[in-house]
């Protein structure tokens, strides 16, 4: 008999559960965002709906806290599987002083994560992945367990820095995960356009390390590849370049208007067939890991959660003017 | 005459000038689905794709690659989606386009065109924000233009689409700017001249030297403080590298007072160049030290509207700094 | 004590160091075989190979693993083989390693060392000869230093590998400055601070304000020019960002004229900052015009010593400035 | 029977003389520039030396003067096979005003013929991978049947130019030869320190293009991979990256001691065994297409016109100090 995927996997049902709710957690939250946005209570977001079966599945197999993590933009499940707090991604989303990220210097998503082990990233695509290869240099130097896990879409692959950086961590056999979420455009521009070969994955042979493409949507799948991943680079074997396919279900931006480049259909059935969040919630109650009553429960929690967090962060101040000044060079006592 | 905003503006050159002459055409991030701005909307439809070409997200290549189709004959006008973006192809700008003309000892060239949106007022943050014309006003053998009326945008568009040697063109994106600021611009074509400021407002108890969307904010302050009996002359550089000299010391010998305003940080900032000329070709005609007003020495804007506020100069900065001078 | 020249300070700082501080290492292209210079010569053989690594060619990668590094907790010091391959670093350097602090609201810090040696009049043409200070003069987040007398660089290289922020350090490697040069550098370990200007001589008539090769042979046209009866006060900056602001406008104060010499060309160099300053805020004490030497406004040095010679300032064309600025 | 290599490749007798009298012509260049700067009579140079069959068997394949070559400072036998002549080279040595390449401006070696359809090169590596990428896509909508052969060392292969040009040539298919000399060294830096993987031509898998590996010794291996290339290219089928195994047999520069990083064994070994002059000699004689008197002859010719041609570079005028100001901008009249 074959065991179910999670059992597979060494995963408890409690793990499947939780995985979820994470997962609804961040689409609740994401999707607040796009409210605020609309009532015209944040200036701009960017949300990763679509994308949580890919993000989840990949924190799984990290050692929160431990392991460094470099997400990006589109990553709301990731840092709140890593231990964000929903008030903390609400104080971004309002760009408020108290907003661990940035305290409202950078634009929404743009995280950082001092106690978590997230750096903090920029908006230029890709410039972390050589910072990711170079975090890899010294877990390695200094003979640490750790893992680095850099997060980026499919455009980034384009960019001089991740030929670059997959390079050097491949030369050094540094343990890094450079994990793509491949959901087949960069803004409008499809995949085809910028890329001769059909997968990121493929890209890992120019430097001679495994290259994995997984079912974004399945979280299980994701987790699995991760997992080996991880494992391989706590080994000493060096890194691996996973690609989670997944779908962009909103436009790239709130600044965007995806119907210049998206047909309808094609979004409509990624929605119906792609939806990381819905394919899990048949698995949990197909599996009978939980009934629908209490799934619809955790659901409403979710949404409850991200409306206070969201309440919370409206209520918090934002940063005085006059501390634009702050922190350009070291300030007395800092390091 | 249409009344037309910058982006229109840039829209309905590049067309005009892509109709004229097939060597020209359109690269970038998201082109073909006319940009994130809306600067190529309508150009794949009208020209077809060899005219208008999607690239991958990577601005070192997409200068190379200019560079490269300019070698071959073709006069391409690269967009960099947000000058934020344009660091990556520093070594393309600087080291190759720039000099292909001086290390060939004239023999080839390289005409290239890069568009880039710039500039803050946008909640945008620190990588939607920044204004990057510093970092490549130190390079001769590039020509860098950054007009914000829509009737210099044009002349400097085509001008530099024509322009034998590599230009930047800087466009502020900010909404007063990119969209808000409307003016008549003639259907016909006509070329500015690279190199040319324009004195957008005579005055004579002080000048204000700037560019970009401190023009507005500096013709906005005159009208105030010409209620007040302050007389502002406004030059308008448009071009900033090859500076126009002679334009910013006439007014400054006519004025004997001089504020140079830009939204860059101050360190740095091309002001100080600006400065520099007055205090050594204009020094005689100085009733006052030379001034400038400038964003402070920060990375670039924070996105909180009450950072970018603080940190932007705007109108009524502006206005405080030329009431001090002139009332010195 | 010993004699030392800057090469080799810069090596024996950088043992002195590495032997203190376990988190130091360094990296780049040949650094394992001692660098084309010698800076890192015998740091293989003493401290083994995870503290000397050779990286590929990729100067974007070069300091994005050094940032990355220093996000690991290590101090990198990062080297660029030549200035003049810097530019690709430029989107790591300014959209990163500079902006970490600031983005990152104090969170994070970016303790990296970026080492470049510059400069002409090497016979390196284009691309073996360039000053690239002004690339980065512009952003707020870095420090850049260019210390030219070996006891300034020992004390500016500790000082810098020791700072928490991002440091530029940039060696002038012509043939005088890093080699010929040679002064007394304590054994003993010293800092000299990040953004102190030194003045190198004393003098009441003129001062000159500069940097970089640029300090000897203000020196030596000092020399010459004490003979004709002229005082010239030089100013070695050592540290271009933050600009020690206080140190030139008191040297200006006192002598009321004031030449700014750069190695770079003219237009949008530092020079034009520092001009700004003077023109600002001791415009009341000047006597002349603020005067700027500098190399003319061509994209790089040219290899053909005819050509070089004619474009680099040189002790004659300081001295016959000076000399016209005294006796204005 | 077997047809000897160059019957194979439908190469006449008289080519294979032509080829072998280039490549010893670009040796004698070399070797008197060398000389040339041991007598101080020039600052600076770099040569080719041992390239040279990896060189001339490249630019065989090509329509010299019609096809766009963009040659790196190793590549003398390429620019003397596509019609520069030694006086010309020589002016560059001598950085003379009349040097067709930059008129002094560069350094020796960096080369530019408008004539000839050599595009200006500059000395920061791999920066010219995206011209040719650019010019690709010139020749492609222009409807020309040119092909665009751009050259580099290995160490350019690390660059973020060059994974991003190969990916554009790749996507639309132009016609590019991207064309590496790996003789294993960046200058001190070791092929395996630069690159996880062994060889050059691996790279193509991750752009979906042939990737090639010839021993650059052996002129006719050369040729015949360039000649597929192409025509590949020609017939539209888009770019393929070629990797020359070479040797360098002089220091990286004259500026540079190898003894640091290279053993004399090592280079000692590389002159016998890897030398593609020597190689072609013997196959020349061994073969019968020439006899060695007419060999020594030709050898001896080369060597005088190398003299020759350093004579009349040294007499002709450096170019005037003002003159540094002129071609920043077109000048008027120019374009
Ligand atoms: C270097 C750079 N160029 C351009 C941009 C503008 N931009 C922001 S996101 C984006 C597309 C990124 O696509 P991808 O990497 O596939 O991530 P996705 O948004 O699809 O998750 C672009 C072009 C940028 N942020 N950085
Ligand atoms: C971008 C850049 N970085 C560094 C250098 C300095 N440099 C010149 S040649 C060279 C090594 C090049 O090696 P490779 O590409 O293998 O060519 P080879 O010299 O071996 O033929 C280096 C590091 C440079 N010219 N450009
Ligand atoms: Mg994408
Ligand atoms: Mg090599």
């Amino acid at each position: 008999m074959n065991a179910l995927p999670h059992i597979a996997l060494e995963l408890s049902d409690g793990d499947v559960l939780a995985m979820y709710r994470t997962m609804v957690l961040a689409r609740a939250l994401d999707e607040r965002a796009n409210i605020l946005y609309r009532q015209g209570k944040i200036a701009f977001t960017v949300t990763g709906i679509g994308h949580e079966g890919a993000q989840v599945g990949a924190v799984w197999a990290l050692r929160a806290g431990h392991d460094v993590a470099m997400p990006y933009y589109r990553d709301t499940a990731v840092v709140l599987a890593l231990g964000m707090t929903p008030e903390e991604i609400m104080l971004g989303e309002f760009a408020r002083a108290a907003d661990p990220s940035s305290g409202g210097r950078q634009m929404p998503k743009h995280w950082g994560h001092k106690a978590l082990n997230i750096p903090s990233g920029s908006s230029p695509v890709g410039t972390q992945i050589p910072h990711a290869a170079g975090l890899g240099l010294a877990v390695k130097l200094k003979g640490e367990d750790k893992v680095v896990w850099v997060s980026f879409g499919d455009g980034a692959v384009s960019r001089g820095d991740f030929h670059e950086g997959i390079n050097f961590a491949a030369i050094h056999k540094l343990p890094v995960i450079f994990y793509c979420q491949n959901n087949r455009y960069a803004i409008s521009v499809p995949f085809a356009k910028q890329s001769p070969v059909p997968n990121v994955a493929t890209r890992a042979l120019a430097y001679g390390i495994p290259g994995v493409t997984v079912d974004g949507a399945d979280v299980f799948a994701v987790y699995g590849a991760m997992r080996e991943a991880v494992e391989r680079a706590r080994r000493g074997e060096g890194p691996t370049l996973i690609e989670a396919l997944t779908y962009r279900m909103d436009p790239h931006t709130t600044n965007d208007d995806d119907r210049k480049y998206r047909p309808r259909e094609e979004v409509e059935r990624a929605r119906r067939e792609q939806d990381p969040v819905r394919r899990l919630r048949e698995y949990v109650l197909s599996h009978g890991l939980a009934s629908s009553e209490e799934l619809e429960q955790l659901e409403e929690r979710a949404r409850q959660e991200a409306l206070e967090a969201a309440r919370k962060a409206e209520a918090a101040p934002p940063p005085e003017g006059p501390t634009a000044l702050r922190h350009v060079y070291a300030e007395e006592g800092s390091a | 005459m249409a009344l037309q905003n910058t982006i229109e503006t840039i829209n309905s050159t590049l067309r005009e000038i892509m109709e004229e002459d097939p060597r020209v055409f359109v690269l970038g991030e998201d082109v073909e689905m006319g940009g994130t701005f809306g600067a190529t909307e309508g150009c794949l439809e009208a020209f077809g794709p060899g005219r208008v070409i999607d690239t991958p997200l990577a601005e070192a290549s997409i200068v190379g690659i200019a560079i490269g189709a300019a070698l071959g004959g073709l006069l391409p006008v690269a967009e960099i989606q947000f000058a934020d973006f344009i660091h990556a192809a520093v070594d393309q700008i600087v080291n190759e386009a720039a000099k292909m003309r001086y290390r060939s000892n004239g023999a080839f060239s390289c005409p290239i065109v890069v568009r880039a949106p710039y500039g803050g007022g946008i909640t945008g943050g620190l990588y939607h924000s920044q204004s990057v014309e510093a970092l490549f006003f130190s390079t001769p053998g590039l020509k860098i233009v950054a007009p914000v009326m829509p009737y210099d945008v044009k002349g400097l568009l085509r001008a530099a689409v024509k322009d034998p040697d590599p230009v930047l063109f800087f466009e502020h994106k900010n909404a007063l700017a990119y969209r808000g600021f409307r003016q008549e611009v003639p259907e016909e074509p006509y070329e500015i001249p690279i190199g040319k400021a324009d004195v957008k407002r005579e005055g004579k108890d002080v000048s204000v030297i700037t560019y970009g969307l401190m023009v507005h904010y500096a013709l906005a302050a005159a009208e105030e403080l010409a209620r007040e009996g302050i007389d502002v002359e406004v030059v308008d550089l448009r071009t900033l590298l090859p500076l126009d000299e002679e334009t910013i010391l006439s007014s400054v010998r006519k004025t004997g007072k001089v504020l140079i305003a830009h939204e860059d940080n101050l360190t740095g900032g091309i002001g100080g160049e600006i400065a520099a000329r007055i205090a050594e070709k204009a020094f005689w005609h100085l009733d006052a030290p030379v001034n400038r007003l400038a964003a402070p020495d920060i990375p670039a804007m924070p996105y909180a509207k009450s950072l970018e506020d603080f940190a932007m100069p705007d109108q009524q900065k502006m206005a405080e700094a030329l009431r001090n001078l002139a009332t010195l």
